[in-house]
């Protein structure tokens, strides 16, 4: 009983846990201007795993996310000396329309998540390589400055990225919690059919919840193009696993319905966790790879909720 | 009733038409498209793949998913590599020993990647994507980052040798596929895993040990993903830590467009034949026909949607995440 | 004149820019003592040494780490204090890793980085010069970014023009097809400038040859699976009208190889780029015409180096001309004639660099087009 | 021969089987009825092996056994024959059949497909059953899919040597009426070779099939009734503890319908392999039965009123309007409510508390500019559970963790409260006990009063002549007869039966 009551926290005890242990090894770690400095650099990935935990929630998978945050590098980038701030309202815009072709082939054309976002990905792909003429870009630093300057500066000695990706959590939170659709992406992922036969229509639902994920890599991709003041078709490769593996060890399992926006924070802050504790446990280069498959074994044995998988596929 | 026959028989005979109309359009477009030697590169590039995706086709028709076979790949060919040349370094000494070894490795990996989903309950998307990390890392481990070339000539008579206008690596995939045709149709675990995917709850109530099947399941997949770190092995020569590269998506994209369905219980071996040579003829005939590298990613996912469209039986689905 | 008389002629003349090299090191160094540590933390003691790299399956990377090694053993280490920061390809994790580890270290440290892509060479750099570490890089650099604007921190930028030593191979290959037939070029990921760079030195060199047709262009990724891939394809659309291929680097021309080996062709002029070991048997035994070796131990070694004695105090960046900060690094060009000799100087016995010797094998300033 | 001697089960917080005693004599056919809840299935659970008891001994011809897993029960002869549904539909009849037991046919590792086919055979012949053991299972009727779960079970004859215990828990659920007595010919003949479990909520079955009845109370067999002795009322009373309304179906409570309005029109309404021709109208107050066999075309009128399914041909009017799109958001906002059969899959998510799912098909009433007043939403959540008198510690309890019956009130109060006076009832007591049972009869009734129009599904053939006023009698898609029934003069079964087949 006590320990049912317990599962639930699992996601954040792990998480403390594991700062404890880094921590306890290496006291450079728990400084303050460390922790702030970590959790600001992981934001692009944790915006792209937000996206994510939607499609996830829903019971799919979006594999297109790094593709679509590719594109968006390259297109803030090239967009950025005619349109200036507006660039970002065409990443917004492009991020969501790919989302929005997902949803669609995935719910009207009946081609499972998986492959029908790894294709519409190879679209992104192709669109983020012709854009910029195969080559990495980089933005005007007067330029980058006066549009998006405020993404990534500075205030009260923390980042501004923490801040972009905290507004997205809490409006993310919102939709989840607060609002129709919110409760909307909750029966469809715990109970399709119900969702069905109450009315809702769920597939346009799915499609938004496609659209949200794709928006949302979309701003992961800008969120990094800027930081890092240029774009490239490959700028944000290797996003895409760490993304997936945010939301599964944040306790989003595939099978839908269960977890949410809040767990993928864990869970992004959990694998930021991990991987710099490979610096700090000084893991020899060559094991970190195996070192991290183990961890992540063990995290996500700690973190899923068993008692809502009916059956373990 | 005649009217379902008919759409029973053309949803089970969409993926190969579907390839035949690819073969069609690039053949039109470039008639040097078929050509004995070009059916043969496309045989050649598909065997690995083959040899992978009949791996988790078994995991697939069961329900699950495994996402480890980059790592498990990586593993066994780099093994491979090291017992190859510490044993002799040709197949006619005792190094051939290395080729079975391989292929108990693969089935090792494949029986610990089991394990953890089963005995730790956790999901297996879960579970062999962190296996795939832990295998990449450990070949990385063994290796030490370096190449280990395989210069055997007989062992290179995978490739080299060509009997009939094809390599003998293929005729040694057609073997293979044969043994996963036999599996899937005339053993108890083949049909056990049909079992599993159509209803698991119903399985295990009716006296299966659905756990062992399983892991069995995983295990017989790490052989096949074995195997084809040998084929991969044998068509460049090198084992590397990157050998099982790129095989992941591809393997599962083509095990999907081959009309196996990924929530369980329908499609088999020879859907992914076809669906791997579709994914195959779609990579070669783009190259052939000089489609530029930038638009070739869009044009494959495009392509890849329209196989799955035409090959999915919509009728019988209720909804599809 | 064979190549490795060529190198001797060069490092003499290093030698001697060296002596002025370290004068002028050491002089600034007790400059630098004289206006005491307030003005700036020039010396750090006992800086942590580390290599960021994208991965260890490349054999590329393996060179560049055995030089870091290298030079870490020869500061009287053992070659585990060098720390590794592996990329896997990604930039996100490149720099969050820099950032870790300027965290761990408190800043006390010595980096030697390629950014994987060359929009994040800025983040990485800045981050270090906030936490007042040192950073050498390599390769991908945006041409916006130069060290110079950093004062001390951002110590160097290397990176190879690979235009010109690119041509010279191709010229070497269109030689070889007798100045007439087709060729094909398999290429780099599309994105990476070196690739860039290598095809348009075919696309030099082609000029000069008007009987021979670049029949396509395709990126391989530089990775042997797809080479081979793409290779195959191209027999098909082209068959015999390939008489020459021009592979972006030798993993690239390993996948050709076996592609034209399948098909039973062994004499198709083949060049390729990096000059890894294996490539230079490949090219000893004329199956692959040319490679180039741009000393990737050295350069691994030396970026680590001189990110090292900047941190050190043992020179000081600001003060060196800007050739000393944005530098070409060495190209050698590996022929089946000078094969043999080439790997028996550079790869069976590697040579014991003088890690001190920044510039000596570098080859002038950057220059942006 | 099969003996339980006080046999316990505990789970955390339930006493689920208190000292339960339970004999089962060589060829005899026991019946087991109970509420839900009372410890049935977990009985069984215990019978056939997939629970092991607490306390209390199992024993066979006076041997004491043990078993970890239902495999091992049926090494003792006990099968379980399940609920609808239990076989693996993309594998053949055969595999179904031999599922976990191929190991017979296996000769060098290799399936003799031959021989199990003949095997097959010849349990299909035990129930007289006469099709292709190569059959893959998806094609079978639902019928004939429980006559192969028996066939299945049946296999034990050849594995072991001692008697055969079979349990068959509510096998008559998707049967049409002569197709359970079929099914009960078949099983009074199998008596020579087996003893039954027979589980049922249709009491009249339970009665007409069982030697002896035992009855289920919170945990505790309450009484054992001879077949002879048995009372529907008297086993009833025991079940529930009370007396059971003589008016079961509250035909006292029936009133006449307003036959000025018409909530829905069907004319001549075609869903192509289907239904055809279905013409009808529904007025408020009514109750609209559709009868027929499984796969007459019932539930697909159902779904098209709902909008889940659009006609070729004819119109459908909805409060006059005639419908051209058809969308399940569309029939919702026309007022239409839909209350499906499988209840855990469709009817409530699993997952989600008492009050989302009861604004789930009317968010928007609980919402400005798409957020949501949640506040308000659980006010109408408490405000129904009191009033349906839903069995809930609190309106923030998932509802997969309901009972079956305050499931179906958490469902009926979604469409109540939302203000839908359409409503489509599939199946609305399957599963349900008796007391559950009763307060849904109560609550058609009283949405009657309050002028909605229902469609009825009904789960047995007495329900729904005691519920509507109006009965339709559908067989392959078209309708046969149109029965009216006030009190005191509805049809009888023997009427429908005779148009439905």
């Amino acid at each position: 009983m006590s320990l049912d009551r317990i599962k639930p926290h699992l996601p954040w005890i792990t998480l403390l846990v594991l700062v404890a242990i880094v921590g306890g090894a290496d006291s450079n770690f728990l400084k303050p201007h460390n922790l702030i400095s970590m959790v600001a650099d992981i934001m692009p990935l944790f915006i792209m795993a937000l996206g994510m935990t939607f499609a996830i929630y829903i019971g799919g998978i979006d594999l297109s996310a790094q593709s679509v945050a590719n594109m968006t590098t390259v297109i803030a980038t090239v967009a950025l000396p005619t349109l200036g701030i507006s660039a970002a309202v065409v990443c917004v815009v492009a991020g969501l329309a790919f989302g929005m072709v997902s949803g669609f082939i995935t719910t009207r054309l009946l081609v499972p998540s998986f492959v029908s976002t790894l294709a519409v990905g190879g679209v992104a792909y192709s669109l983020a390589q012709y854009l910029s003429g195969q080559r990495a870009l980089y933005m005007d630093a007067t330029l980058r400055d006066g549009s998006f300057g405020w993404m990534v500066g500075k205030s009260f000695g923390i980042p501004h990225e923490i801040f972009v990706g905290g507004v997205l959590l809490l409006a993310m939170l919102f939709l989840q919690t607060r609002t129709t659709f919110g409760r909307a992406l909750k029966a469809v992922g715990a109970g399709e059919l119900a969702a069905v036969a109450s009315g809702l229509n769920v597939t346009r639902i799915k499609v938004m919840a496609f659209a949200l994920s794709g928006m949302l890599a979309a701003i992961a991709g800008l969120l990094f193009s800027v930081k890092l003041s240029g774009g490239s078709p490959t700028l944000a490769n290797g996003f895409l696993l760490p993304a997936i593996v945010a939301v599964l060890v944040g306790g989003t399992p595939l099978t839908g319905g269960v977890g949410g926006v809040v767990n993928t924070l864990i869970g992004t802050l959990i694998v930021a966790v991990i991987r710099s504790s490979m610096l700090y446990f000084e893991i020899d280069a060559t094991m970190q790879q195996m070192v991290f498959g183990i961890i992540l074994i063990a995290a996500i044995a700690m973190t899923i909720d068993r008692s809502k998988l009916r059956i373990v596929k | 009733m005649n009217g379902i026959l008919k759409r029973e028989a053309l949803v089970k005979w969409a993926p190969l038409i579907v390839l035949l109309v690819l073969i069609l359009l690039f053949t039109v477009l470039e008639p040097r498209f078929f050509s004995v030697r070009n059916l043969a590169r496309i045989a050649i590039s598909s065997t690995p793949a083959l040899m992978v995706a009949l791996g988790v086709t078994f995991i697939i028709i069961m329900g699950s998913i495994d996402l480890s076979m980059e790592g498990t790949v990586s593993v066994t060919a780099v093994v491979f590599a090291f017992a190859f040349l510490a044993l002799g370094g040709t197949v006619l000494s005792w190094a051939w020993l290395a080729l079975p070894l391989a292929i108990l490795v693969g089935a090792v990996v494949g029986f610990i990647n089991g394990l953890v989903h089963v005995k730790l309950r956790i999901p297996s998307f879960m579970a062999s994507l962190a296996m795939g990390f832990v295998g990449t890392g450990f070949a990385l481990l063994l290796t030490g980052g370096d190449r280990i070339r395989v210069e055997d000539e007989v062992f290179r008579g995978l490739l080299t040798e060509r009997w009939l206008g094809f390599p003998v690596m293929v005729y040694v995939a057609a073997l293979f596929l044969l043994i996963g045709w036999f599996i899937q149709a005339k053993t108890t675990l083949g049909r056990n895993f049909y079992a599993v995917g159509g209803g698991e709850e119903l399985a295990h109530a009716s006296g299966l040990n659905v756990n062992r099947v399983r892991i069995l399941g995983f295990t017989l997949a790490g052989m096949f993903y074995a195997v084809g770190a040998l084929m991969a092995v044998g068509r460049i020569g090198i084992a590397e830590t990157a050998t099982g590269n790129n095989f992941m998506f591809m393997s599962i994209t083509s095990v999907v467009v081959g009309g196996t369905a990924l929530w369980g219980g329908i499609g088999g071996v020879w859907n992914t034949l076809v669906g791997v040579l579709i994914v195959n003829v779609i990579g070669n005939g783009m190259v052939v026909i000089g489609l530029p590298g930038y638009v070739q990613d869009a044009v494959l996912g495009l392509l890849v949607i329209v196989a799955v469209v035409l090959s999915t039986d919509r009728k019988s689905i209720s909804f599809v995440k | 004149m064979s190549f490795i008389k060529k190198h001797i002629e060069q490092e003499k003349l290093n030698r001697r820019n060296f002596l002025f090299a370290s004068a002028a090191g050491l002089g600034s160094f007790a400059a630098a003592g004289m206006f005491g540590p307030g003005m700036a933390r020039a010396a750090i003691t006992d800086p942590t040494i580390a290599w960021s790299y994208r991965n260890r399956t490349n054999p590329y990377w393996n060179e560049i780490v055995s030089g870091g090694e290298a030079f870490v053993q020869s500061l009287g280490m053992s070659k585990d204090a060098l720390t590794h920061l592996i990329n896997e390809g990604s930039s996100e994790k490149a720099l969050a890793d820099v950032k870790a580890l300027l965290a761990r270290t408190n800043g006390q440290l010595a980096l030697a980085i390629d950014t994987n892509d060359a929009p994040n060479c800025r983040p990485v750099v800045e981050a270090v010069a906030e936490a007042g570490g040192y950073v050498s890089t390599i390769w991908n650099k945006t041409d916006d970014l130069h060290p110079w604007d950093f004062g001390d921190n951002y110590v160097s930028h290397m990176t190879w023009s690979d235009e010109k030593p690119a041509e010279e191979t191709a010229r070497i290959l269109l030689e070889a097809m007798g100045g007439k037939g087709g060729v094909v070029h398999l290429g780099g990921i599309a994105s990476n400038n070196p690739a860039i760079e290598r095809l348009q030195g075919l696309r030099n060199a082609l000029v000069d040859y008007p009987d021979v047709e670049l029949l396509a262009a395709e990126p391989a990724d530089w990775d042997t699976q797809k080479a081979n891939q793409v290779m195959s394809g191209f027999l098909t659309r082209f068959g015999d009208e390939i008489t020459g291929v021009h592979c972006a680097n030798d993993t690239i021309a390993y996948g050709v190889i076996e592609a034209l080996r399948a098909e039973g062709i062994e004499d198709m002029p083949i060049v390729s780029y990096d000059g890894n070991p294996q490539a230079v048997q490949l090219v000893a035994e004329r199956k692959i015409l040319a490679t180039v070796f741009t000393n990737p131990h050295w350069g691994g070694g030396i970026t680590a180096s001189l990110a090292y004695h900047a941190a050190t105090g043992a020179f000081k960046p600001s003060e060196e001309p800007n050739e000393h900060r944005e530098f070409y690094g060495p190209t050698i060009m590996v022929t089946p004639e000078d094969a043999a000799e080439f790997k028996a100087s550079y790869l069976d016995s590697v040579p014991s660099y003088d890690w001190a010797d920044f510039w000596g094998p570098t080859n002038g300033q950057i220059q942006y087009k | 021969m099969y003996k339980l001697n006080k046999v316990d089960k505990k789970f955390p917080g339930v006493h689920a089987l208190k000292a339960v005693d339970f004999t089962i004599g060589r060829g005899e056919i026991v019946g087991l009825v109970g509420e839900n809840g009372a410890g049935k299935s977990t009985l069984m659970k215990v019978i056939y092996g997939a629970y092991q008891p607490d306390g209390g001994t199992i024993t066979i011809d006076g041997t004491a056994v043990r078993f970890a897993n239902p495999r091992q029960a049926m090494a003792h002869g006990i099968g379980m024959v399940f609920q609808e549904q239990s076989l693996i539909t993309n594998l053949t009849v055969m595999e179904n059949i031999f599922l976990g037991f191929e190991k017979q046919f296996v000769k060098f590792g290799v399936i003799d497909w031959k021989a199990m086919a003949e095997a097959a055979r010849r349990q299909l012949a035990k129930v007289k059953l006469d099709i292709d053991p190569a059959t893959v299972t998806s094609n079978l009727s639902f019928a004939q899919r429980q006559l192969v779960e028996l066939a299945k079970v049946l296999t034990l004859e050849e594995r072991i040597d001692g008697d055969l215990v079979i349990l068959l828990d509510e096998p008559t659920s998707v049967l049409a009426r002569e197709e359970v007595e079929l099914l009960f010919r078949l099983v009074r003949e199998l008596t020579s070779r087996a003893s039954f479990i027979f589980v049922s909520h249709r009491m009249d079955e339970v009665l007409e099939l069982s030697d002896r009845i035992y009855v289920m109370k919170d945990g505790a067999v309450v009484d054992v009734v001879t077949h002879d002795e048995a009372n529907i009322d008297k086993i009833q009373h025991k079940m529930v503890g009370r007396d059971v309304d003589k008016e079961y179906y509250r035909e006292q409570l029936q009133k006449p319908y307003d036959a000025e309005r018409v909530l829905v029109g069907f004319d001549k309404v075609s869903v192509p392999g289907k239904y055809s021709d279905v013409s009808f109208d529904l007025h408020p107050g009514e109750v609209l039965c559709l009868v027929g066999t499984e796969g007459s075309g019932r539930e697909c009128i159902l779904r098209t009123i709902f909008g889940l399914e659009k006609p070729s041909a004819g119109t459908v009017r909805m409060k006059g309007g005639v419908q051209t799109t058809f969308k399940a958001r569309r029939a919702v906002e026309n007022g239409v409510g839909y209350v499906p059969r499988e209840r855990k899959v469709e009817g409530i998510v699993g997952g989600m508390n008492v009050y989302e799912n009861m604004t789930l098909s009317q968010m928007k009433n609980y919402a400005s500019g798409g957020i949501l007043r949640i506040r308000e939403e659980k006010e109408l959540a408490r405000k129904w559970v009191d009033r349906l008198a839903i069995k809930t510690p609190s309106v923030f309890k998932d509802c997969g963790g309901l009972s079956g019956g305050n499931q179906q009130k958490v469902v009926l109060a979604k469409w109540r409260s939302g203000g839908s006076d359409i409503i489509l009832l599939d199946h609305p007591t399957r599963g349900l006990d008796i007391g559950a049972k009763e307060d849904v009869y109560d609550m058609i009734r009283e949405m009657c009063d309050a002028g909605a129009g229902i469609i009825l599904v009904a789960d047995t053939l007495e329900e729904a002549i005691g519920l509507s006023h109006t009965i339709l009698v559908l067989k392959d898609g078209e309708v046969q007869k149109s029965f009216r029934g006030e009190p005191g003069n509805k049809p009888s079964l023997f009427d429908l039966v005779h148009y439905m087949t």
